[in-house]
């Protein structure tokens, strides 16, 4: 049977990406990348709310979505380090996107062909909004990459800061998963003009374990003040 | 002459004037105006409830939200494309609101400072909205009317919204309700003022008549937009702030308090509660943006070089 | 009898700006400044425990310190909105600390030769914490002010930005301290090169009846997170 | 020769090495390193509990972590100024930590997690700090020794309040006490750690001791850190996360599991959880401060041309 935290860590990777994505509503920098960003974030949403009322099931404690998402401290939050750092910065969300979609497009392709009936029908129709994440995050990376002086240089930045935190992605049983990024990403990086980082040295984890950053109880103290202040409450 | 009276033909068939017809200069002018504020409103329009989506209580709620600002970035967009139909560019027009020479809808200076007040935007702005908007669906400028008629259907699915929050508020915890009850009173009469002046105070509303922009009269909408409030307040079990709000069987229309219209023209000057906010949020999104469009501007360039058309 | 709002409303003016002073801690321009921040945003904190735990007993329902402070939201709190303004620039920072201490100081001198000995033991204690903050914003003021000119285009923004939410200050009961809070002030803008910036237009208040901005809900989210999550507990 | 007789003489007389007495070069850099190191590691360890004073969960405990984050800023300023005897200037250190060339204590490239993680450090971290202070208030260079003894005094203040806090989470609610434990589990192993590597491969340590800069071994240190900390453990009712811990007769000592020290090279290397965070933050509030240091000295220079000295 499928492992309940392993399906709540893909819906925390859904979720904290989600709400870190909604974070730019009214503030990206031209009004198609808001309508573009409020997408993605819809998706990921979406997928997080299956995921985690899947994953309530596989409990089987009677946790709703909203419980699993508003009830729980970070240090019970299992998605990866990766989803929760902040990004003020448009170049470390395309970054960030870049390599979460070219990560959960081959997870969910592989999941969508699985034995379990409920994570494949999610998994197929997430597997579709990945792609077109994907297709975003590269058309962006490509731009900036090979844009001005300017957007070069974020972009490199953006992407050599987060490159030791996609090691995470492949722990434990998503390892072979890594061939198929690194051969989309450095295509993508290649397309834009970028250096890809060397492998080595700082490999940063622990999210999936529940250790996360000191960022993480930040993004969850304003995403559950509401909820957690009216026990109980049906909204 | 020929081309003024076939555009006043139009106006009088109640056909639609298209951008390729002649028409009179402040015709333009005005359409121009009024569509440019209609798409500043919905871009300023996202910052007060954007301010919930992190916070939205439910993840279904969340989801609901942010899909309703995004679709107001959407209208922003049909709007500016509307407008440019006249032959204004969407960087002038966001240029004309940055450095405040125009305008957008007052309602978006009060600030939202609790969930509920997402609930009585949807109920009350959006409402005022679309009994301001549906006439505006058979406006006479082509490009406008049809814009309309899509954010209208929009706007419609994000009262009923609105009014869903509010209910589900209303009828649950005591602290909901207040909270309910709470935005309501904050909301009803900056609502009421949405519709503007009063008739014998309103500056372009005859003209706008005239033309077939406008169809209605301010306190016209302003009285529709109360008896409609009134019956659906019942359903909700919450008050409206207005102790001398009551049926009037001659008039056969609710009477009511009128907003301050002192205090309307105070936040169209700039000095509402959240003017400068808003405007310097958009302002620094625009600004912080600026390299992000600088580069997609460098690559498009190298890209024409690069492969030229057909290629 | 000593009201128990506005008790409730010196508390919290003393509480929010102990919270935005905190805030600074570990990121201050200078060390020395780090050190200085810290002991203002303690007697502002020391302060607001007196005060709430007052407020507390006048109104008679057994609410402590930290009920009130941890327990109420936005719209139950009476601090003006100048308190609560975020302040990510040192220059914002100065400038509501001087408009702050120099309306404390007065107020507390005065409440300190009132009738109520609790309230006035209080604010005999506290004015002259007020007074060391205000010669301590009024230094930064004038060195910023008649500094280099970054720093006066900073400290006149800063300036000119806060000024409207002074006039929140002196409504009501507290009216007449006016002339005395702009005897200080506009000496020190004069001393700082700085511009006085014109009364009239726009005078946000609401703060004493518990309409604020939408920034302090963000504030209270964060400073509440533990105590909230953790109903009834002792720390 | 003489000068070198006369400090060696100091030395073995367990005087007081002073600013202006001669001293050997490598004695100044080992002590300039140490110190240095030491004020550094008070200036960035003002982060990861800085990371909780708003969030501090009553009123009481955030006054008290705001006064012990200031300490740790006047624990800076002395450190500093004791190296500064030495003939360093503080900027020059500070750039040497903005750099990345001097170091601070790995301890503080760990995240704090949880609130319980405020109790954890003070009692375990400032517990082991100072057992690794006490003897340095005898260090053979006067400054420091003397800077050491006002420290250590505030450090055992801030154990107790590790201690205290830990406590009544152990005695509170059982999220609380869960929360207490967990934040001990991960703070243990780190904490030992902090004595350094075994004195097998200690590279400075013999020549510190033979000057008395250093009193007692690391292997002698952590041995008495954690014989001190079991008893204090049991007090609290929360366990050491280490099977193998226990009483041994023979050496009177409790024997233990010894740290990771692979994972003490690697943090100390710069691949631990936070050190990019910290000497970043470090380095951001250093570069956003700037402007305010320019003006305050360029105010003292005007000052000091319109009031010459002595006017």
């Amino acid at each position: 049977m499928t492992d309940f935290e392993y399906v709540l860590g893909l819906g925390d990777d859904a979720l904290v990406a989600a709400q870190r994505l909604a974070q730019w509503a009214a503030r990206a920098p031209e009004m198609e990348e808001d309508i573009a960003l409020a997408n993605i974030a819809l998706d990921q949403l979406g997928t997080a709310r299956l995921l985690l009322t899947y994953a309530g099931e596989l409990e089987g404690a009677d946790r709703t979505e909203d419980d699993l998402a508003y009830l729980r401290d970070d240090r019970d939050f299992h998605n990866c380090l990766l989803v929760e750092l902040p990004e003020q910065d448009f170049a470390v969300t395309m970054a960030k996107l870049l390599f979460l979609s070219a990560y959960q497009k081959p997870l969910y392709d592989r999941l969508a062909d699985s034995g379990d009936e409920r994570l494949s029908a999610i998994a197929a129709k997430a597997r579709k909004e990945s792609a077109y994440h994907l297709d975003h995050a590269s058309l962006w990376t490509v731009r900036l990459g090979d844009g001005t002086d300017e957007s070069h240089r974020r972009m490199q930045d953006a992407v050599d800061r987060l490159w030791p935190y996609t090691h995470e992605l492949f722990e434990g049983e998503h390892a072979d998963l890594r061939a198929q990024w690194l051969a989309t990403v450095e295509a993508v990086l290649a397309d834009a003009t970028l250096t890809r980082p060397a492998d080595g040295g700082w490999t940063p984890g622990g999210g999936r374990q529940g250790l996360h950053t000191e960022h993480l109880s930040y993004l969850l103290a304003e995403m559950q003040v509401v909820h957690r202040a009216h026990p109980g409450a049906r909204w | 002459d020929h081309l003024q009276g076939y555009f006043e033909a139009i106006i009088e068939a109640d056909q639609k004037v298209e951008p390729r017809d002649w028409m009179p200069d402040d015709y333009r002018r005005s359409l121009v105006r009024q569509i440019a504020q209609h798409a500043h409103s919905e871009i300023i329009g996202m910052q007060p409830e954007g301010n919930w989506i992190t916070r939205a209580p439910s993840l279904k709620r969340k989801a609901i939200l942010l899909a309703k600002v995004q679709d107001e970035a959407g209208h922003g967009l049909y709007l500016y494309a509307a407008a440019e139909t006249l032959g204004v560019s969407r960087d002038e027009l966001v240029e004309l609101l940055l450095s405040g020479r125009q305008k957008y809808s007052s309602i978006f200076n009060y600030p939202t400072l609790t969930w509920a007040d997402v609930g009585a935007i949807g109920w009350l702005v959006d409402g005022a909205a679309i009994v301001n908007q549906v006439p505006l669906c058979r406006c006479s400028y082509g490009p406008y009317a049809r814009a309309m008629i899509r954010i209208c259907k929009e706007e419609s699915f994000h009262q009923r919204q609105g009014f869903e929050i509010l209910h589900t508020l209303a009828h649950g915890t005591p602290a909901q309700r207040e909270m309910a009850q709470d935005a309501v009173n904050r909301w009803w009469y900056p609502s009421l003022a949405m519709f503007g002046p009063p008739d014998s105070d309103s500056t372009h509303s005859e003209r706008s008549m005239a033309w077939k922009i406008k169809r209605f009269s301010n306190d016209e909408l302003r009285q529709r937009f109360v008896d409609m409030c009134v019956q659906q307040a019942s359903v909700l079990t919450l008050s409206l702030p207005d102790p001398d709000l009551r049926w009037n069987a001659e008039r056969e229309h609710y009477d009511f308090t009128q907003p301050d219209f002192d205090e309307l023209m105070q936040v169209v000057k700039g000095n509402g509660p959240c003017n400068r906010q808003r405007i310097e949020h958009r302002r620094r999104a625009h600004s912080e943006g600026a390299w992000v469009r600088e580069a997609a501007a460098a690559y498009a360039a190298k890209r024409a070089v690069r492969e030229p058309a057909g290629v």
